[in-house]
C-alpha cells in the first residue's frame, strides 16, 4: 500500500524505507517516523477499540498522552500490550497488533455493547448480578473478566535484560523543548554537571512541529546547533528516549531510559531499558503542555484529533490523517493548524470557532461563533455536522477533524509529592502550586509560558536561578511571543455520548449520572466513573470531567479540586523496575566453603536463606532421601560425620567491657566464663520473646567468638550494635563480624577425636582431659595452619566444630574426608543434621519461632535475675508466665509405624477436636533412625508435667489423626555422657 | 430504593432519571447516641451493623474529607481468614462469613469474588508453619488446603518453575478467600447505613474532643461540636493524631504502605497469589489490572507516598515469581497510611476514657477485616463488651504479655 | 609449613579475568586483611599505632592509604588493614601486635573477595553497579555501598583502577553482576 | 530518601536498617520498682507523630554506625542527623 498521506518536508528520511506489519498487513515508512504516524501516511485511521463499549478508535494525539491508539508490539515472547503507536519509533520489520477486538478490527462483536450502553451506564455493576449469590463467580464475573482488560501478555518469561543504574548531576532538566534547551545551555555553558532527559527521540519538543522561526530561521535548525552544541560539553549528558517518570524525596528521580526499544533485536548483554535514579542537586521541570480536547457528540470517531497533533503529524512527520481536513477551536492555537496544514496543501473543509469575533481567512473558510455537533462515518469520520452561529446546521465533508480546546501545563511531577496545581485564570487551566517537590522549579508552558519566546527566556533564567549563577542570559534567539489567553469551553451545550475519557468510554452522560448520585467529589467521580483510570492516566480527560462536575455542582473548578498526579508519568514495564534481579539473580547466591566438594560428591543443594546448604549426599544406589539422610545419621552416630556449619553467624566480640556486654546481650550469665571455655546462650528481644541461640568461645580476656543461628545473623548483629552503641555507648566493646572469614565444620561422633587428631597438630592435646566438652582454643593443623577448634555439639555425640580461614576449606573438607576413611568418614547434609538435633531435643528455628520464651523452651531458669539483661523484665509479664504456658516435649507414635507431622496440633487422647480443645502443636518432626521411629519436637500445654500422657496429633489438613505419647525432648542420651566422653 | 437488574433496564428505558444519591447530603444535628469518627469501611461497616443489627437509628458518621477516600480507597482488595493464632483466626472467619453475604445484606454488588487465594511454599519450615496454620484455619471451622509443587502449576503455569533462585515447594491455599470491589464496600455500607437513618457527614474533620472528668461528652469538628452518648474511633492511619488529642499514647507507628495497578491486560491470574520468598502479592482486578503489592517503605510516615527502593523491591519480587510480567507495564502507584500496631494484630476496646472507644491498629490487614470490625465494634458499641470473636483485641495485653504476633516479630511495627 | 591447598572465591586455582571493551575485571586472591577497631578511650594511641604499621597517617573518613601495607576507613575509629597476602599472610598477628591493648583486631582476609576493575570506561560500568558518584570519587578516596544487593567497599585507586570488595561468599553473584554490568555499559 | 550521614555526607536510605522512634535509647532502670510498666511504656508506646520525628537508622551498608535522624514525617524533610552513640552520651547514657 502507497503512503498516500505524505506530506513535503518533516524530519523523516526517506532516503529509507523500513518495512512493517500492521494486523498481518505490510506498510512502508521512513526513519523517523513513529507507527502513528506511519499508519497515517498509509491512509490507516482505525487503530483499536475502546475498552468498554468497543467502539472503533484512531489516533488522538502525538505523544504519551494517547488514549486510543495502543497496540500490541512485536509478537512471540516479546509481545508488548498496550504500546502506544504514538511513540512507537519506527523500525524495520516492525510487527503490531491492535487490541481488545474479536474476529477483528474492522468487526468486533463486543461492539454490540455499544448498542446496550444505555444499559451499562457508569457503575452499573454495582446494582446488578446480585441474584442468586453464587451466579457472581460462575457467571457475570468470568463474563466480565473476558470482556474486559486491553492487550494481552505472551504468557512467556521475558527474554530482554533491563538495568539500573545510578546518575549525579547538579542541574536535571526534565524536557528538551525550548525552556528545557535553553536552561540546558545556560547551565552547561556555565559548567555545571547537566543532565537533559526528554521521552521523545528527537531532542526539541515542539520546536520540532512548529513551522515558526528562530532569529528567522527554520526552528529546527537552532534546535540542531544547540544540541550540537551540548553533546560537546563534557559535563552536559543528553538522556533522549528517557521518560524521568517519578520526583521522589530529596532530589531522586527516576527516570526510564529506553535503550533498546527503537531497535529490531538487542546486541547481546544490552538492555532493552535502563532504570536510572538520578540524585540531583536541582531539577527543572520543562515538559511543556497538553492541548486539551473539546467533547461533543460522537468526537470519538477515527480521524478525531487534537489540532496539535495534526498539527505534528504534518510538520515533523510529513503526514496528514486525510486529505480534506477541518478544525474545531475556541482559541487561536487551531487556526494555527489550519494555516500549516493548508500550507501543506491540505484541503481544509473549514475551521469552526466558538468565539464570534474571528477574522475571516482568505485562503479558507472560518465559521465564526460555531460549534461542532456530531460527527457520522462507520469505522472513521466522513462527516462533521457544524451547527452555525444563527442556529443553522452545516455539515462539513472531511476524514479528520483536528479539535482545541487549549492548552493545559505539564504539571505531573509537580504533583507527586502531594503538592497542588493552581487555577489560574487567564489560561483557564491549572499551573504548578507553591508547595512543589524540594529543589524542583518549572519553566516553559509547564509553569504557563506559553510563548515559545517565553519558554527560552524562562527556561535559561530558571537555570540560572537554580544554579545561583551570576552574570546574564545567554543569547537567545528572537521568537514569536504571541500573547495567549485561554477561555474555557469544555464541551457543546447539548451533547450527551461526547466522549471524555476515550479508552474507558466515559462520557458527558456519565459524569451527569456520578452527579446525580452523589458522587460528586473528585475522587468519587473518578472511581465511579472510572474517569481518568485508563493506560493514559487521564492526561487528555481528566480536565473536561472536572469541569463539568464543577458545572453541574455549581462551583468553580478550583473548589471542585483536582486529581493529584502520582508516579509513574508514564506507565513503565515492571522489568524494568526489577533490573537484573530475577531469575536465579533474584538474590545474591551465598556458597559454603566446601561448596565445589559437595557438589563434586553429588550433593542434593536446599536454599537457606541467600545461602546453598548439601542437603543429603546420596550414594549410588539410594532410590530416596531417607536412604541417604538415614545413613549420614547412623554412621555418624556410629563413627564420625562432618557437616558444613559455616553458615552459622560469627561476630567476634573484643574489648575490655565485652563480658559485660555478653551478660546484657544474653538472658544468662557470662561474666564468669574462663578463657578456653565455651558457654551456650540465649538471647531475648526486649519483649522478653527468644530471639536467638547460640554459644560464646572466650578465645582471651578480652575477646569471644560468638556464634547465631544462620537465619539470625545479621539481625543480631545490628542488634548488637544497637546495645553497644544505643543503649551502653561507654562499654569498651568492638564488634566485627567473621562469617564468611572461617570455613567452619562439625565434626561429630565417636571417632571425631580420632579423626581429628590426624589433622591438628601435635603440640595441641584435645584428649578428654586436655580439651573437654566445651573447650575452645586456637590451634593449629596440617602443620601450622591457623584454626581455631571449638568443642561443642549439636548432635549430641562427642563433637568439635574446627575453623580454617576459608579459602583453605575446601582442602580441609578433602583432608578430614581423605584421613577418616579408615573410621568410614560420612559427609551429612543439613537433613542428617536436623535429625540428629531433633533426636537430640535442641530447639532450632522451628521452635525460636518469634513467639516462643525461654519458658517454653524449657530454658526458664536460665533467666538470670541477678543482672540486667535484654528482655529479662519484660519476660516476667504474667501472660508469658502462665500455670498451663506451652513447654517443649518429644512426641513418639504410640504405633511406631505413624508419622508425625509437623504442624499438627495436639489434642487430648479423646474428646471434640477443634481450636478450643487444642492443647499444642508440633514444630519438628523426623524420623530417627536411631530410635527406629518417627519424632517430633512440640510445644504443648503444661507439658513438663505431661511426660507419659496419651495425646492425639491431628492434623486436618493432611487428613492424619495419630496417637501419640508425650517424653522427654531429650530422644538420645539424655545424660549427655557422649558428648562428655 | 432498591437496586437490582430489572431496575437497571427501567431505569435506561427512562433515560436514567430516578436513580438518587446513594446517600443523603445532611447538616449536623447537635447530638448524636453514637458518633462515629471515620467515614471509612471501619467506620460505615460499623454505622450499618449499629443500625441494621443492634437498632441504633441515631448516629453519626463524620469525615474529614469524602467518605472511602483512605485505605479502603486503596488497598489491594483481598479478602482472606488464613490466620494462625486463636486471637485472629475466628474474627477473620466471622468477618469472611460476612463478606459472603455482604451485596444481599447492603443490596449493593461490591463484587466479592472468592477465586481463591494461595500462600507459595518455598521451603520445608514454610511448609511446617503453614501446615500449622491451615489446621488451625480448619479447627477454627475455616476452609485451607495444602497443595504440592504440582498442584500449584496445574493452576498457575506460568509462574517460576524453571530457574527460580526459591523454588516453589507447595502452598497453602484458601479457596473462600478473594478480592473485593474496594471502593463499593464504602459506598454500599454507606448508601445501607443512610438507608437506616444514619447521617453521613463529609468534609466535617474532628478537631478536638470534649472530655470531662474522665467522660467524653462529644466532639469538636470542623463544622461545631457534636454531643454524642458515645463516640466510636475508626481512622485508620490517623489514630494516633486523633488519640493524641484525647491525650493517649497507643502502641501504634504509622507507616507508608505502596501498591500497584498495572495497564489492563486480558484475563491471566485466576486467583490471589502470595510469593513466600520476596515481598510481592498479586490478584487481577476485573477490569485487567494486575492489582500488587509487597512490603513498608519500613519508615514512619504520614505522607501518603513512597519511594523507589520498595518500588524496585516488589517488582523484583513480581519479575522473580511471574517472569512473564516483564513487558506488563505498572500503570499507578500509590502510598497509604498503615497504623501499624506493636504485634501486628488491632484493637477494638474500651478507653481510659468512658464514653471514648476505639477501633485501630490494623496494620496493611483492615480491609479483609472490614465487616467483622464494623460488626465487633457496633458490638462493643451497643453492649459495651467485647463480641465474642474479638475478645483478644485489648489495649492491655502489651501490659499483661498477651500479644497476638502471627509473625513473631516483637515489639517493630514494621515487621509485622 | 602446612599443607592445605587455597582456592579462589571463584573456586578456581588461579584467579578468574574478565576483559569487555576496554575494562578488565580480574578476581584478587592474593591480598590480606585485618580489621582494626580503637579500644574505648584510646583512639588516639590506635591512630599511633596504626600509622606505624601503614608508614602513613592513619586514614580519616572515606580514604585509604599507606605503602606495602595500608589501611582503609570502615567506620569511627576502625580501619581494614590492606596487604600482599604472599608476604602477609598471617597480617592479623603484626597488625595485632603493633596495636597492642590499643586497639582490638581481627582476622578478615576471607571474609571478603576482591575485584579490580580497571579500564578507561570503567566508570561506565560502575555506575550500573552502585549509588556511589563514581565520577567524582578521586584516587585514595573509599566509600561502603550496596552492590547487587551485597555490602562492598569501593576503593578508587586511580581514575581507571578500582577495587571492590564483596563477602566471600557471594563472590559468584558480585561477579556476575559486574560482568554483566561490563557488556552492558561497555 | 538521602540522609546525611555526619561523617560520611549523604548517603541514600537504602543503604540504612530503620528501626523506629529515637526514644529507645532511654531505656528504663531495671531496678526502678514498676520497672515492669516502665519498660512496657519504652517497649510499646510510641508518640508516632505527624510531623518531626526523631527515629533511630542502622547503616547497614556503610559504617555501621546507628543515627538519630531528625525527619518530618509528613514531608519526610529531614532537618537533623546525628551520631547515636552522641545522643546517647548527651542523654547520660554509659556503660
Amino acid at each position: 500500500m502507497t503512503q498516500d498521506n505524505r506530506l513535503s518536508g518533516g524530519q523523516i528520511d526517506r532516503t529509507k524505507t523500513l518495512n512493517f506489519k500492521f494486523d498481518n498487513r505490510s506498510y512502508a515508512a521512513h526513519p523517523g517516523d513513529t507507527l502513528a504516524s506511519a499508519l497515517l501516511a498509509n491512509g490507516v485511521r482505525l487503530m483499536g477499540r475502546s475498552f468498554k463499549y468497543h467502539r472503533p478508535r484512531g489516533v488522538l494525539t502525538a505523544g504519551s498522552e494517547e488514549p486510543n491508539a495502543i497496540v500490541e508490539l512485536r509478537s512471540g515472547d516479546r509481545q508488548e500490550p498496550n504500546t502506544r503507536a504514538t511513540t512507537i519509533e519506527m523500525f524495520d520489520g516492525l510487527e503490531a497488533r491492535s487490541q481488545n477486538r474479536w474476529p477483528s478490527l474492522k468487526f468486533d462483536a463486543l461492539a454490540i455493547n455499544d448498542r446496550f450502553s444505555n444499559f451499562l451506564s457508569a457503575g452499573f455493576y454495582y446494582k446488578t448480578f446480585m441474584w442468586p449469590a453464587a451466579f457472581w463467580e460462575k457467571l457475570y464475573e468470568p463474563m466480565i473478566r473476558r470482556a474486559a482488560g486491553l492487550g494481552s501478555l505472551s504468557m512467556q518469561e521475558d527474554p530482554d535484560e533491563y538495568d539500573k543504574g545510578f546518575r549525579h548531576c547538579d542541574l536535571l532538566i526534565i524536557g528538551a523543548g525550548p525552556s528545557g534547551l535553553a536552561a540546558a545551555l545556560t547551565a552547561g555553558r556555565a559548567g555545571s554537571d547537566v543532565i537533559l532527559a526528554d521521552e521523545d527521540f528527537a531532542l526539541g519538543g515542539r520546536l520540532n512541529s512548529e513551522t515558526f522561526t528562530l532569529n528567522d530561521r527554520p526552528a529546527d535548525e537552532w534546535v540542531a546547533q544547540t544540541v550540537a552544541e551540548l553533546s560537546a560539553m563534557p559535563n552536559v549528558r543528553l538522556m533522549p528516549r528517557t521518560t524521568v517518570i517519578g520526583a521522589f524525596d530529596h532530589g531522586i528521580y527516576g527516570a526510564v531510559e529506553r535503550t533498546g526499544d527503537h531497535l529490531a533485536t538487542l546486541p547481546s548483554g544490552k538492555p532493552r531499558q535502563i532504570l536510572w535514579r538520578i540524585y540531583s542537586q536541582r531539577a527543572l521541570l520543562c515538559a511543556g503542555a497538553t492541548e486539551r480536547p473539546i467533547a461533543f457528540e460522537n468526537n470519538d470517531r477515527p480521524g478525531v484529533m487534537l489540532a496539535s497533533a495534526l498539527r505534528t503529524y504534518a510538520n515533523r512527520f510529513a503526514t496528514t490523517a486525510a486529505q480534506r481536513v477541518a478544525i474545531f477551536t475556541n482559541n487561536d492555537d487551531g487556526h494555527r493548524t489550519a494555516a500549516d496544514l493548508h500550507n501543506k496543501g491540505v484541503k481544509i473543509a473549514a475551521v469552526v470557532d466558538v468565539r464570534p469575533d474571528v477574522p475571516i481567512n482568505y485562503d479558507y473558510e472560518v465559521l465564526a461563533g460555531a460549534q461542532v455537533v456530531d460527527t457520522k462515518g462507520r469505522l472513521g469520520l466522513s462527516f462533521v455536522e457544524v451547527k452555525l452561529a444563527d442556529g443553522s446546521k452545516r455539515t462539513l465533508d472531511c476524514g479528520a477533524l483536528g479539535v482545541s480546546g487549549g492548552w493545559n501545563p505539564n504539571v505531573h511531577l509537580t504533583c507527586h509529592q502531594r503538592g497542588r496545581p493552581i487555577w489560574n485564570e487567564d489560561l483557564a487551566a491549572f499551573v504548578p502550586g507553591a508547595d512543589l517537590p524540594p529543589g524542583l522549579t518549572v519553566a516553559g508552558a509547564a509553569n504557563g509560558m506559553m510563548s515559545t519566546h517565553g519558554a527560552l527566556q524562562s527556561g535559561a533564567q530558571a537555570a540560572v536561578e537554580a544554579l545561583e549563577l551570576g552574570g546574564a542570559l545567554p543569547d537567545l534567539p528572537k521568537a514569536e511571543d504571541a500573547q495567549v489567553s485561554q477561555t474555557p469551553y469544555w464541551y457543546v451545550p447539548g451533547c450527551a455520548r461526547a466522549w471524555l475519557d476515550q479508552q474507558n468510554d466515559v462520557t458527558v452522560k456519565d459524569v451527569k449520572l456520578s452527579h446525580q448520585e452523589g458522587f460528586r467529589s473528585v475522587e468519587h467521580l473518578k472511581r465511579y466513573t472510572t474517569l481518568g483510570m485508563a493506560t493514559d492516566q487521564g492526561k487528555t480527560s481528566n480536565m473536561g470531567g472536572l469541569a463539568i462536575m464543577a458545572e453541574l455542582a455549581g462551583k468553580s473548578i478550583p473548589e471542585t479540586g483536582t486529581t493529584i498526579f502520582r508516579p509513574p508519568y508514564t506507565p513503565v514495564s515492571i522489568g524494568t523496575l526489577a533490573g537484573r534481579m530475577k531469575g536465579q539473580e533474584f538474590h545474591p547466591t551465598r556458597l559454603t566453603p566446601s561448596h565445589y566438594w559437595a557438589k563434586e560428591r553429588g550433593a542434593v543443594f536446599v536454599e537457606v536463606g541467600n545461602w546453598l546448604r548439601a542437603q543429603w549426599f546420596p550414594l549410588p544406589g539410594e532410590m530416596h532421601w531417607r536412604e541417604s539422610v538415614d545413613r549420614e545419621v547412623r554412621q555418624t552416630r556410629a563413627s564420625v560425620g562432618v557437616c558444613d556449619c559455616t553458615t552459622l553467624g560469627k561476630i567476634d566480640v573484643q574489648g575490655t567491657d565485652a563480658a559485660d556486654f555478653l551478660n546484657r546481650i544474653y538472658c544468662n550469665g557470662f561474666a564468669k566464663l574462663a578463657v578456653g571455655k565455651t558457654r551456650y546462650g540465649l538471647m531475648l528481644r526486649e519483649d522478653g520473646i527468644a530471639m536467638d541461640d547460640g554459644t560464646a568461645g572466650r578465645m582471651a580476656e578480652d575477646h569471644f567468638v560468638v556464634t547465631t543461628t544462620t537465619a539470625n545473623a545479621v539481625k543480631v548483629y545490628q542488634h548488637m550494635e544497637f546495645v553497644r552503641q544505643c543503649l551502653f555507648p561507654d562499654m569498651d566493646v568492638q564488634l566485627i563480624s567473621t562469617t564468611e572469614a572461617w570455613a567452619q565444620y562439625a565434626v561429630a561422633g565417636p571417632n571425631s577425636r580420632k579423626l581429628l587428631q590426624k589433622i591438628v597438630d601435635p603440640e595441641f592435646d584435645i584428649s578428654n582431659q586436655g580439651f573437654p566438652f566445651m573447650a575452645c582454643a586456637n590451634i593449629t593443623v596440617c602443620g601450622g595452619l591457623r584454626a581455631r577448634l571449638f568443642r561443642i555439639s549439636f548432635s549430641g555425640e562427642l563433637a568439635f566444630e574446627i575453623a580454617v580461614p576459608s579459602r583453605y576449606g575446601d582442602a580441609l573438607m578433602r583432608r578430614l574426608m581423605q584421613e577418616g576413611e579408615e573410621f568410614n568418614v560420612v559427609p551429612y547434609g543439613t537433613e542428617a543434621l536436623g535429625v540428629m538435633r531433633i533426636e537430640k531435643g535442641h530447639a532450632a528455628g522451628n521452635e525460636l519461632n518469634g513467639t516462643t520464651t525461654a519458658l517454653n523452651l524449657g530454658m526458664g531458669r536460665m533467666v538470670s535475675k541477678k543482672k540486667d539483661s535484654i528482655g529479662s523484665t519484660l519476660s516476667e509479664r504474667e501472660g508469658l508466665n502462665e500455670a498451663d504456658a506451652l513447654n517443649m516435649v518429644g512426641v513418639k507414635p504410640v504405633n511406631s509405624e505413624d508419622k508425625i507431622t509437623a504442624g499438627a496440633h495436639l489434642m487430648d487422647a479423646s474428646g471434640p477436636v477443634d481450636a478450643a480443645h487444642d492443647q499444642g502443636y508440633i514444630t519438628s518432626a523426623a524420623f530417627s533412625p536411631s530410635l527406629d521411629s518417627h519424632i517430633g519436637l512440640g510445644f504443648l500445654k503444661n507439658g513438663g508435667d505431661r511426660q507419659g500422657e496419651k495425646m492425639r496429633l491431628v492434623s486436618p489438613l493432611t487428613d492424619l489423626t495419630v496417637e501419640v505419647e508425650i517424653v522427654s525432648a531429650h530422644f538420645v542420651d539424655p545424660e549427655g555422657e557422649r558428648l562428655r566422653a | 430504593m432498591r437496586y437490582s437488574g430489572f431496575k437497571v433496564i427501567q431505569q435506561a428505558l427512562t433515560g436514567h432519571k430516578g436513580w438518587k444519591p446513594a446517600w443523603r447530603d445532611l447538616e449536623l444535628k447537635p447530638h448524636y447516641d453514637i458518633v462515629i469518627i471515620g467515614g471509612g469501611g471501619h467506620g460505615l461497616a460499623t454505622a450499618h451493623y449499629l443500625a441494621k443489627i443492634y437498632g441504633h437509628h441515631k448516629v453519626a458518621v463524620i469525615e474529614k474529607g469524602w467518605i472511602g477516600g483512605g485505605n479502603v480507597g486503596r488497598n489491594t482488595t483481598i479478602i482472606r481468614s488464613n490466620y494462625l493464632l486463636d486471637g485472629n483466626e475466628p474474627f477473620y472467619e466471622f468477618s469472611l462469613k460476612l463478606w459472603e453475604g455482604l451485596e444481599q445484606d447492603v443490596n449493593y454488588n461490591a463484587m466479592v469474588s472468592q477465586r481463591g487465594i494461595i500462600n507459595l511454599i518455598h521451603t520445608d519450615a514454610q511448609r511446617d508453619a503453614f501446615t500449622r496454620r491451615g489446621n488451625a484455619m480448619i479447627l477454627n471451622g475455616a476452609d485451607a488446603e495444602l497443595l504440592d509443587a504440582d498442584q500449584v502449576r496445574r493452576e498457575y503455569p506460568f509462574l517460576n518453575f524453571n530457574d527460580a533462585r526459591f523454588p516453589i515447594k507447595g502452598g497453602l491455599a484458601q479457596r473462600r478467600g478473594g478480592t473485593v470491589r474496594h471502593d463499593a464496600v464504602a459506598w454500599g455500607y454507606a448508601r445501607s447505613a443512610d438507608s437506616f437513618g444514619v447521617d453521613i457527614i463529609q468534609n466535617c474533620e474532628v478537631t478536638g474532643f470534649r472530655i470531662e472528668d474522665g467522660t467524653c461528652l462529644g466532639v469538636e469538628t470542623s463544622k461545631g461540636f457534636i454531643g454524642a452518648g458515645k463516640v466510636g474511633c475508626a481512622v485508620a492511619g490517623n489514630s494516633g493524631r486523633l488519640m493524641g488529642m484525647a491525650g493517649m499514647r497507643l502502641p501504634i507507628e504509622s507507616h507508608v504502605l505502596q501498591a500497584f495497578v498495572s495497564e489492563g491486560l486480558k484475563p491471566v491470574l485466576p486467583g490471589v497469589i502470595t510469593f513466600g520468598a520476596g515481598h510481592f502479592y498479586v490478584s487481577q482486578s476485573d477490569k485487567g489490572g494486575l492489582v500488587f503489592g509487597g512490603d513498608l517503605d519500613g519508615y514512619n510516615s504520614y505522607a501518603q507516598r513512597g519511594n523507589l527502593p520498595v518500588v524496585e523491591d516488589v517488582c523484583e519480587g513480581g519479575m522473580a515469581l511471574m517472569p512473564m510480567i516483564g513487558r506488563a507495564r505498572l500503570l499507578r502507584m500509590w502510598g497509604g497510611i498503615m497504623d501499624m500496631s506493636m504485634d501486628g494484630s488491632p484493637i477494638i476496646d474500651r478507653t481510659g476514657i468512658d464514653g471514648l472507644y476505639f477501633n485501630g491498629g490494623w496494620c496493611y490487614g483492615g480491609f479483609k477485616a472490614t465487616p467483622a470490625s464494623g460488626y465487633c465494634f457496633a458490638h462493643l458499641l451497643a453492649r459495651d463488651e467485647p463480641h465474642p470473636t474479638a475478645t483478644a483485641y485489648r489495649f492491655d495485653r502489651f501490659r499483661t504479655g498477651h500479644m497476638i504476633d502471627e509473625k513473631g516479630m516483637g515489639n517493630q511495627p514494621n515487621l509485622h | 609449613m602446612h599443607d592445605l591447598v587455597a582456592i579462589t572465591a571463584l573456586g578456581g586455582s588461579e584467579p578468574h579475568v574478565d576483559t569487555v571493551g576496554t575494562v578488565t575485571c580480574t578476581e584478587v586472591p592474593k591480598v590480606a586483611l585485618a580489621s582494626v577497631a580503637a579500644r574505648a578511650g584510646r583512639e588516639a594511641e590506635a591512630r599511633k599505632a596504626l600509622e606505624k604499621l601503614i608508614g602513613a597517617s592513619a586514614p580519616d573518613v572515606g580514604q585509604f592509604g599507606g605503602d606495602v601495607v595500608s589501611a582503609f576507613w570502615t567506620g569511627p575509629d576502625q580501619w581494614m588493614v590492606e596487604a600482599p597476602f604472599d608476604t602477609h599472610e598471617e597480617l592479623a598477628h603484626p597488625t595485632k601486635d603493633c596495636v597492642g591493648h590499643t586497639a582490638s583486631v581481627s582476622e578478615q582476609t576471607d571474609a571478603w573477595t576482591r575485584f579490580d576493575l580497571e579500564g578507561t570506561d570503567v566508570r561506565a560500568a560502575l555506575e550500573l553497579l552502585c549509588n556511589l558518584n563514581c565520577q567524582k570519587m578521586g584516587a585514595g578516596e573509599t566509600a561502603r555501598t550496596s552492590i547487587h544487593h551485597l555490602g562492598c567497599f569501593v576503593l578508587c585507586r586511580s581514575t581507571g583502577l578500582f577495587s571492590l570488595y564483596g563477602p566471600r561468599s557471594s563472590a559468584g553473584s558480585l561477579h556476575h553482576a559486574i560482568v554483566a554490568a561490563m557488556k552492558s555499559a561497555l | 530518601m538521602i540522609i546525611h550521614h555526619p561523617l560520611l555526607g549523604p548517603r541514600d536510605s537504602s543503604e540504612f536498617v530503620y528501626l523506629g522512634d529515637a526514644s529507645l535509647i532511654d531505656r528504663p532502670d531495671w531496678q526502678d520498682d514498676d520497672a515492669v510498666t516502665a519498660f512496657h511504656d519504652y517497649a510499646y508506646l510510641r508518640d508516632n507523630p505527624a510531623g518531626l520525628h526523631r527515629e533511630l537508622w542502622f547503616h547497614e551498608g556503610g559504617d555501621r554506625s546507628w543515627l538519630v535522624v531528625t525527619r518530618n514525617t509528613v514531608t519526610h524533610e529531614i532537618t537533623g542527623v546525628e551520631l547515636a552513640r552522641d545522643v546517647a552520651r548527651a542523654q547520660g547514657r554509659s556503660k
